[in-house]
């Protein structure tokens, strides 16, 4: 186990490496420059202010810096907020956008397992199809169509919450719940798809041969077979999940990580497309190595690390 | 014997099991025997001592910890070209210990047992597909109608003949029968052996037989293998091995069989093996040895000498 | 003697795209306390079947109990509910099933599989139940159960999984055991321990068992009743010897007499019964048997035989034991067998319906 | 977690109305994003300008449209109109330290240092030297900055500078702490006591991408007209939830210019008589690019500007009661501009310019035109207009056009490397003067000018109304520019921006200058 | 004893009739598949719905004389009425016309999406999963480089090098839209590689497509419809996204997802320009998604009716 851990997270590393590499010359390919504006730069201030950001210098120069200064964890200044790094960017937003997107997490896997089991437990029956109904509402409609309506009926038609912003617990229901809806809406799908299947099978006859309640069959023999396709899932969406989400926090003035993935773009704002990048891969690949190792304890008969099978 | 050609070749087979925190199970460990073209070896022993590993190992399904499988001299689990490998594997055949299991729950019968026909385009039509199924139904004592239906409606018995059946379609050279009976009633274990054994007598079919129902083992085999841990214990003809069993736990083994008769049963008396039973010593080196012609036992020098004398 | 259950008339059919198959077609058979009944018979005759529907454990649908009762207890099981049958299953009746590969948990630990009836049942301890878990274990005869319970059923052999499935039936001292074929992957020398245990079982706390297996010579070990079943009936019940030294339906003959010995000859064909069970999706009129029954008469294929009783604890299906049948001879290896025995009655009589 | 607790219930503030006395002065406001920068030399962003015009304050301070003396107490010019003489008025940074003519000699020769990273130096080139210095073709002391002692700041420009005064108000040439900033570099990445600032207000906190907090500054000179006690101003980057919070009591302001409006909400404001209205000096136009075929021909280019039925466009699509424009300076410069060069909507005149235009360029029908495609950058408004223009010049012109969208910065690009044919943008002034609008158009290469259009005699009018001293007469040159712009019409203006928003009744005293700005000094609730 | 005639009990033969007795025609598994789906009434529902939905796409727009594009100025935001079935939009031009070419381009998206999840997700999620090992650690790796290089980056680049086009837009959905398939394939074949019945084909000699195709696929069918019905709206609304992007359908033609995510910004002013692309987005999905759990149904033998 060790070792394969090891092993993978030296692939993380290359894939890392990978990452950065292919974002560097595709943002440096992407036409417009961090600081066009639709005042243009005279170009001399342009060329003094590529000299201060050494983007005058080879592209091979720029590019060993940042790999070494990302090998540092230390992504440099941000070309549009003046005077923060792009790790004070990374170290205030996510903590909100973590909060957050925990919160949303929970959500829809409590709820989007819970549904799914109770769709499955009940196939063809009225609990399947309402369960069918409230995912398919889930899953047609994004979050951004979500949170204009829960924030037009919830927060502004009946007053139950804040329209927005990020102060109190309060405050978090709304985007929770609209960045929830989707994820929920599909881990209950996926659930209730795996769960039918694994209820098909022989030992669960014997398990209800031994006289358990069908509670404790579907808690203790179908769920943990049936997560397999909603743990795969889980892996990169809580990647971004976590990092934050660019719509929820626009809609509701959030002030976390999410909304840098776009907006540095738009701003071309290089270091910072560089730190948020990084930082979400990292999260990514280490929620998809969790998932790897994770189908090993769902399910043991799969094996990673060895090549056990002959060809 | 000795003109008859050998078919398969083991060589110091191993096949070990790491199942985490260090522990490894041997499953197999160390078998050598060849098996002969034409001939059927049956394979006994106590249930967990490496059979179907053993059955495994040499169709190539696991990679040999050490060790080596000869077919025709080919080595199994070398690398090989798609190709050869697919010849190779529609000359040796297995059928499943777990019926079900080995069924793939979405197909129909039909499809399941035409998938070797499918593979090696064995048939040129669909009509010749299905004639040959329904053949291979009515040869294993199915009927047609099943042809249609999925695993999941059918009784043990008849998951087990429809993994024979699928066994049988690419008319293999060699087939690994991994107790392919014990799940038939007495009437269809008939049929299924007298089949087994007229496609011996008509194509020069070679079986490796895994079983635990002695009477039927030794009805089909011509030798007969028995494993105790990982290792082969006796190897003796069929009858020879029945007649003078030389190993303890064949004796124990042999003493165990079921009768289908309720008095014997009632009053019939079991030897129990126990492996302290050896005294072996310390750095004793067990090896396989021949006490007859033919007949070889796994045991050490001083057990040697003492069998030999006991059965010459 | 005290019956602890009774079946009565059942009949369990399938819905299928093919139609409706008629898995068992009228079944009727009763368990003594302390009893133990062998059913074998034709694979796919419905002894998983019947054994599953007193669990009710058949899956509904496509699985259907059109008619019958069984009364375990005093109380009728077919009309309880799913809630009323969990205390029952487990705890009253144990199951061994027949397919032990795909019937464990492939992602629970073995050990686990076998305390959750403990914990449930018996109200043990997580560490009570471990410590009993690692006894059953090795009472089923798994070598070094102390590493076993922590192992997952693909890393078990077939037959040790067999003896897992076993444990777990064992676990809560049922008063009914259903084993379905237990012991057919297992060698002779754990198959007799794995007997012995049951007997031990028997013995000491009374249970009665239910054996499903197509091994006649397990079948004269352990069975004190044996019931014959052919195509969703039976069609032959008795005691041991009855069925083994004075068997009446044809189709016990067959079975009897395919059997190879230790000494028969190894260059004879088996004696086979030929030709193939029926399509239960429309079971042939008259007796299901008559296709592949030589000594098969006219009526056979017109009608059902009625139920002849022989003596008071046999009874058997065949229209061979009518007063007008002509007199025929069994197959040569059942002859061997054949003894008079005395509880017979003069002559076969027919077993009202309503019995 | 990730956010502070704040037990302070938000829906319930604006409901204690008009007890008049003690109306809490505190104002909410949404600012809409993080301000890039909040040190006026790095500023380069109207979110940074509205913070700062709050925090800070230059030599002079605009109201009612003109420059007002602030830090400058009084100020002299020399005869040529090229030196400035400053005396600064006693007053405090908020951390008490005295404001100084170093303060502003430092903050601009700062921003203009090739090291350091200013964006909008630019701002600053009217001084003498400052563009050299700012090329590294010169040195510090050449600039024509000087703070003759701790009073008094002289200022040389290169060029007489009519409008320099309303520079001085301008962000970028505010003061510095040049104690603090020398110090420390990064005194004004957070709030704090490293940020000292001069205005009005100071900053008592600052969460990052979340929102400022000002109070009012003691310190300030003018702190006895300061009423507000507080401002907040939260980062809530949406139009309708900006709204909804208005709606809801959360922000006392919503709109432009810290903010902005729904434009669908617009209608039904304006219909409750909610709405504030203010035009703005700011044109939104399409700009031809004079070298791409058909957009070459002058009459072409006509036509298509003459189809255009700007008052439509206005009242029912873009719906912020813009103004019309058929001239290139905003009626806040050129108050006869709302008229403008020629008639809107004049399908009878584009139809003539059409054919003439076909004559020229040898063609028959319309449908003989080289492909045109309309560009614009992606955005709701713009798409609206594109597709009304677009459906216009179909229906007026029977020409075809397709539509292109883009996405900002490959939008900019492709319109300042002249890769596109007709390409919307919109120029909003830096400073109250027409000179800005006119000038964009000066060189073919000039950075803004994108149509690749050039004439001499504009160009000359242009540089002779620099030299000009004479007000009217100045005007009188930059008119008959426009003119000329008019004629040859690289541009086809749209409308004239308006600021909308809407705001608490009891508010009153927010000062919008006709760039847009807003000033909460004189601020207050009723 | 009911009387029986004594020539009853002659002995008969066994009657050849029974064993000739010609057999049903032999299903494929499709056709049977198809025969369950036949019988799933409400999958039956939700693929008259699809039809029904590309039915109007073909032909909704010329069921009024309105015209997507014509500006209608002195009519804009006019709620739905007689003249105007859903409405009119910002512009005054009539959402039902818009709606049904949106259709077309919608449906046309939803659908590609399903097929490239269906062609690439499967396959490499397949193949990495069965082969294992070096293969896989690759084959993932490369999936993950593509998910964590920015997209909106990676689109920008793809329209200014290939221009504004379907076939871009198709390239730029394809990119990522098969990776969340691709893992969960992979994560199923991983879980069902070690089945004995794949195991019995191996033996029997079945190549890897087959193997693929025949044994794995079949069995993660329901994870990968339901995958394949969630990429349906993903899809149609990244496609919103790239028309910011500039990649999408060129204006003035609409698509669901452009109109929705236009009218979501009018939603509290004139709901109805939200309402309908929503609901027939919604509705869409809905019949991809119980069609999906027919064929779900219809695909595993076990399950009850
Ligand atoms: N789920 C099902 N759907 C349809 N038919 C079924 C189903 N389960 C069982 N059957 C059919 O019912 C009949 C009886 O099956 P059962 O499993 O009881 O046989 P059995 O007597 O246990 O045979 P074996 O000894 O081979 O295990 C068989 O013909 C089988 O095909
Ligand atoms: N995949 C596996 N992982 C770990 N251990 C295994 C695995 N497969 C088999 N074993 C172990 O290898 C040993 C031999 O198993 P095998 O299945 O070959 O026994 P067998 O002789 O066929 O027994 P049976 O007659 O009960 O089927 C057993 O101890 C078993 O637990
Ligand atoms: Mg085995
Ligand atoms: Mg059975």
């Amino acid at each position: 186990m060790l070792r394969y851990i090891s092993k993978r997270l030296l692939y993380i590393l290359m894939t890392l490496f990978l990452i950065v590499t292919v974002t560097f010359f595709l943002m440096r390919a992407a036409p417009g420059g961090p600081f066009s504006s639709e005042k243009q730069v005279p170009p001399e201030i342009e060329k003094n202010l590529n000299e201060f950001y050494g983007l005058d210098r080879p592209w091979y120069n720029q590019y060993f810096d940042y790999l070494v200064s990302i090998a540092k964890w230390d992504f440099g200044p941000s070309f549009k907020y003046k005077g923060q790094t792009v790790n004070d960017l990374i170290n205030e937003g996510f903590p909100v956008s973590f909060f957050l997107g925990m919160e949303s997490l929970l959500l829809a896997i409590s709820i989007g397992v819970l549904l799914g089991i109770i769709a499955a437990l009940n196939h063809n029956k009225w609990q399947d199809y309402t369960a069918m109904v409230l995912a398919v509402l889930g899953i047609s409609v994004p979050s951004f169509i979500m949170a204009s309506i829960l924030q037009y009926f919830l927060a502004i038609k009946l007053g139950l919450f804040p329209v927005a912003r990020w102060e109190s617990l309060q405050h978090t229901v709304l985007p929770a719940l609209a960045l929830a809806a989707t994820p929920m809406a599909f881990i209950a799908r996926l659930t209730r798809s795996s769960m039918l299947e694994v209820l098909s099978n022989d030992y669960i006859r014997t398990a209800k041969a031994k006289g358990l309640s069908r509670g404790q069959i579907t808690v203790k023999h179908a769920v943990r077979n049936a997560l397999l396709p909603v743990v795969t899932y889980l892996g990169p969406l809580s990647a971004q999940i976590l990092t934050g989400s660019f719509v929820i926090e626009k809609i509701f003035g959030i002030p976390g990580l999410g909304s840098h993935f776009v907006t540095s773009i738009s701003n071309r704002d290089y270091t910072t497309i560089m730190g948020v990048t990084v930082f979400y891969s990292i999260l990514l690949l280490v929620a998809v190595l969790l998932v790897d190792i994770a189908y090993g304890f769902i399910d043991p008969r799969i094996k990673l690390a060895g090549g056990k099978k002959g060809e | 014997m000795a003109e008859k050609q050998k078919l398969i070749e083991i060589k110091n087979l191993k096949q070990y099991f790491n199942v985490g925190k260090g522990n490894v199970i041997k499953a197999v460990d160390g078998l050598t025997f060849d098996i002969y073209k034409g001939e059927t070896l049956g394979l006994v022993g106590e249930s967990g001592c490496g059979k179907s590993t053993t059955g495994r190992t040499i169709i190539g399904l696991y990679k040999a910890t050490e060790g080596e499988v000869l077919f025709n001299g080919v080595n199994v689990h070398a690398k090989k070209s798609a190709k050869e490998l697919k010849t190779l594997k529609r000359k040796m055949q297995m059928i499943f210990q777990d019926p079900y299991a080995s069924l793939n729950p979405r197909m129909t019968v039909a499809d399941i047992i035409a998938e070797g026909i499918d593979i090696h385009g064995l048939a040129k039509t669909r009509e010749e597909r299905m004639q040959r199924v329904y053949e291979l139904l009515e040869t294993v004592g199915l009927n047609r109608e099943h042809a249609n239906r999925y695993p999941h409606e059918f009784s043990g018995g008849q998951r087990q003949r429809i993994g024979i059946a699928r066994a049988l379609a690419v008319e293999p050279e060699f087939i690994i029968a991994d107790e392919p009976i014990s799940a038939l009633d007495v009437s269809i274990q008939a049929q299924v052996v007298n089949l087994m054994k007229k496609l011996q007598r008509e194509k020069g079919l070679t079986y490796l037989f895994i079983a635990h129902d002695l009477s039927m083992v030794k009805y089909i085999s011509d030798r007969i293998g028995v494993m105790y841990f990982g290792k082969m214990v006796e190897l003796a003809d069929a009858d020879e091995l029945y007649r003078n069993p030389i190993h303890p736990y064949t004796k124990a083994l042999l003493s165990a069989i079921p009768l289908p008769d309720p008095e014997t049963e009632r009053t019939r008396q079991r030897i129990v093996y126990d492996r302290s039973q050896h005294n072996y010593k310390e750095g004793e080196e067990l090896q396989f040895r021949e006490i007859t012609p033919g007949h070889f036992v796994l045991c050490s020098e001083a057990e040697y000498e003492k069998y030999k004398t006991m059965y010459t | 003697m005290e019956k602890l259950l009774e079946v009565k008339n059942l009949e369990v059919s399938f819905q299928t795209y093919g139609g409706e198959v008629q898995a068992v077609r009228g079944v009727s058979f009763h368990l003594n306390k302390g009893e133990t009944l062998a059913i074998v018979g034709e694979s796919g005759s419905g002894k998983s079947v019947t054994s599953q529907t007193i669990m009710r454990l058949i899956p509904t649908p496509p699985g259907k109990i059109k008619s019958g009762q069984i009364i375990f207890n005093g109380e009728d099981l077919v009309k309880k509910t799913d809630k009323e049958m969990e205390q029952i299953r487990g705890k009253e009746i144990g199951m061994i099933f027949q397919d032990p590969m795909t019937s464990l948990n492939p992602t629970m630990k073995v050990g686990h599989q076998i305390m959750e009836v403990l914990i449930k049942h018996q109200k043990m301890s997580k560490s009570a139940a471990k410590e009993r878990a690692i006894e059953l274990l090795r009472l089923v005869g798994i070598p070094m159960p102390e590493k076993r319970v922590n192992q997952y059923p693909h890393e078990f052999s077939g037959g040790m999984r067999q003896r897992a499935m076993i444990a777990v039936a064992l676990a809560s001292n049922p008063k009914l055991l259903i084993a379905d074929e237990p012991t057919t992957a297992l060698d002779v020398t754990i198959q007799a321990q794995i007997l012995e245990l049951m007997k031990d079982l028997q013995k000491k706390t009374g249970t009665s068992i239910i054996f499903i297996t197509h091994d006649l010579g397990v079948v004269a070990n352990v069975a004190d009743r044996v019931a014959v079943m052919y195509a969703g009936k039976i069609v032959e019940m008795g005691t041991v010897d009855e069925i083994f030294y004075d068997p009446r339906h044809p189709y016990t003959w067959g079975l009897l007499a395919s059997m190879p010995s230790l000494d028969s000859d190894d260059q004879t064909e088996l004696a086979a019964i030929p030709g193939s069970p029926p399509d239960l999706t429309n079971p042939p009129k008259g007796d299901a048997f008559a296709p592949r029954n030589p000594y098969a008469m006219k009526i056979d294929f017109e009608m059902e035989p009625p139920m002849f009783k022989v003596s008071d604890t046999h009874y058997a299906a065949t229209w061979l034991l009518h007063p007008d049948a002509p007199k025929v001879e069994p197959p040569e290896a059942v002859k061997k067998r054949l003894r008079k025995l005395s509880s017979n009655y003069e002559k076969p009589v027919v077993v009202k319906e309503s019995e | 977690g990730g956010f502070e607790k704040k037990n302070e219930s938000a829906g319930d503030k604006g409901k204690d109305g008009d007890k008049a006395a003690n109306v809490p002065q505190e104002l909410h406001v949404n600012i809409k994003t993080e301000p890039f920068s909040l040190n006026p030399g790095l500023a380069n962003d109207s979110v940074s300008a509205n913070v700062l015009y709050q925090t800070f304050e230059g030599l002079t301070r605009i109201k009612d449209g003109k420059p007002e003396l602030a830090m400058a107490e009084s100020y002299k010019v020399s005869d040529d109109q090229k030196t400035y003489t400053f005396k600064l008025r006693d007053a405090k940074w908020t951390n008490g330290d005295p404001v100084t003519a170093k303060d502003f000699e430092y903050a601009w020769k700062w921003a203009l240092d090739p090291k350091n990273q200013s964006q909008y130096a630019y701002q600053l080139y009217y001084i003498k030297n400052a563009q050299a210095y700012n090329e590294g073709k010169a040195k510090a002391e050449d600039v024509g900055v000087k703070a003759i002692d701790d009073k008094t700041l002289q200022v040389t420009l290169e060029n007489p500078t009519p409008y320099f005064l309303e520079l001085t108000a301008f962000y970028t040439y505010f003061p510095v702490n040049s104690k603090i900033a020398q110090q420390n570099p990064k005194w004004y990445t957070n709030a704090g006591d490293q940020y000292t600032s001069n205005g009005p207000f100071k900053m008592v906190s600052w969460e990052h991408n979340n929102k400022i907090v000002l109070e009012k500054n003691e310190n300030y000179w003018d702190a006895k007209t300061v009423k507000l006690t507080k401002i907040e101003m939260v980062m809530v980057n949406d139009t309708n939830t900006e709204l909804s919070m208005f709606n809801n009591g959360e922000l006392d302001w919503a709109g432009m210019p810290t903010g902005q409006l729904p434009p669908d909400s617009l209608p039904k404001l304006k219909e409750e008589g909610k709405l504030h209205v203010q035009p703005i000096a700011g044109t939104y136009w399409y700009k031809f690019n004079t070298e791409k075929p058909p957009l070459n021909n002058v009459n072409i280019r006509k036509a298509l500007a003459y189809a255009i039925d700007r008052e439509a466009i206005v009242k029912n699509v873009s719906k912020g009661e813009q103004i019309p424009a058929m001239a290139a300076v905003p009626p806040t410069m050129f108050p006869e501009n709302k008229k403008g060069y020629f008639k809107d909507n004049d399908v009878k005149k584009a139809k003539e310019y059409l054919k003439k235009g076909l004559q020229e360029l040898g063609l028959k029908d319309v449908k003989d035109l080289p492909p045109i495609t309309l560009s614009y950058n992606t955005d709701d408004a713009h798409a609206k207009i594109a597709q009304a223009v677009q459906d216009m010049w179909k229906k007026n012109l029977g020409i075809e056009v397709k539509l292109e969208n883009a996405e900002w910065a490959v939008y900019i690009d492709k319109l300042h490397s002249g890769d596109y044919q007709i390409g919307r943008m919109g120029w909003l002034g830096d400073f109250n003067d027409p000179i800005n609008f006119l000038e964009l158009f000066r060189d073919k290469k000039g950075g803004n000018n994108d149509t690749n259009w050039e004439n001499p005699k504009y160009k000359q009018l242009l540089i002779d109304s620099q030299k000009q001293t004479d007000p009217e007469k100045r005007k009188e040159l930059l008119k008959e520019a426009e003119a000329i712009l008019m004629d040859e019409m690289p541009v086809a203006p749209i409308y004239f921006y308006t600021n909308t928003w809407v705001q608490k009744d009891n508010l009153k005293g927010v000062e919008m200058s006709g760039l847009g700005d807003v000033q909460f000094k004189w601020a207050y609730f009723k | 004893m009911q009387q029986i005639p004594k020539e009853m009990f002659q002995p008969a033969i066994a009657d050849s009739r029974e064993a000739e007795k010609i057999s049903k025609p032999s299903l494929s598994f499709w056709k049977d598949v198809f025969i369950r789906f036949r019988k799933n009434k409400l999958a039956m529902f939700g693929l008259v719905l699809l039809i029904l939905l590309v039915f109007m796409a073909i032909f909704g727009p010329h069921m009024t004389k309105y015209d997507y594009a014509t500006n209608d100025l002195m009519n804009t935001n006019q709620p739905p009425s007689s003249k105007h079935w859903f409405g009119t939009d910002e512009l005054g031009r009539d959402i039902f016309a818009r709606t049904w070419y949106g259709a077309r381009v919608s449906l046309f998206i939803g659908l590609s999406a399903a097929l490239i999840d269906l062609f690439i997700g499967v396959l490499w999620g397949g193949i990495a999963g069965y082969r294992g090992g070096k293969t896989d650690e690759v084959m993932m790796r490369i999936a993950d480089v593509l998910y964590g290089v920015p997209y909106l980056l990676l689109v920008i680049l793809l329209m200014v090098i290939l221009g504004q086009g379907l076939g871009t837009m198709i390239l730029a959905m394809t990119i990522t839209g098969w990776i969340n398939m691709a893992r969960i394939v992979r994560g199923q074949v991983l879980q069902l590689k070690n089945q004995e019945y794949v195991l019995a084909a191996q033996t029997l000699g079945a190549s890897t497509s087959r193997i693929m195709f025949k044994h794995l696929i079949p069995n993660a069918m329901g994870s990968i419809l339901v995958t394949m019905t969630l990429s349906v709206p993903t899809a149609i609304f990244t496609e919103a996204f790239l028309s910011y992007l500039g990649l999408g359908v060129p204006q003035p033609l609409a698509s669901w997802g452009t109109m929705a995510s236009d009218g979501v910004q009018a939603l509290q002013y004139y709901p109805w320009r939200l309402f309908f692309p929503a609901t027939f987005i919604c509705l869409t999905i809905f019949a991809f998604n119980v069609v999906g759990d027919g064929l779900r149904d219809a695909l595993d033998p076990r399950l009850r009716k």
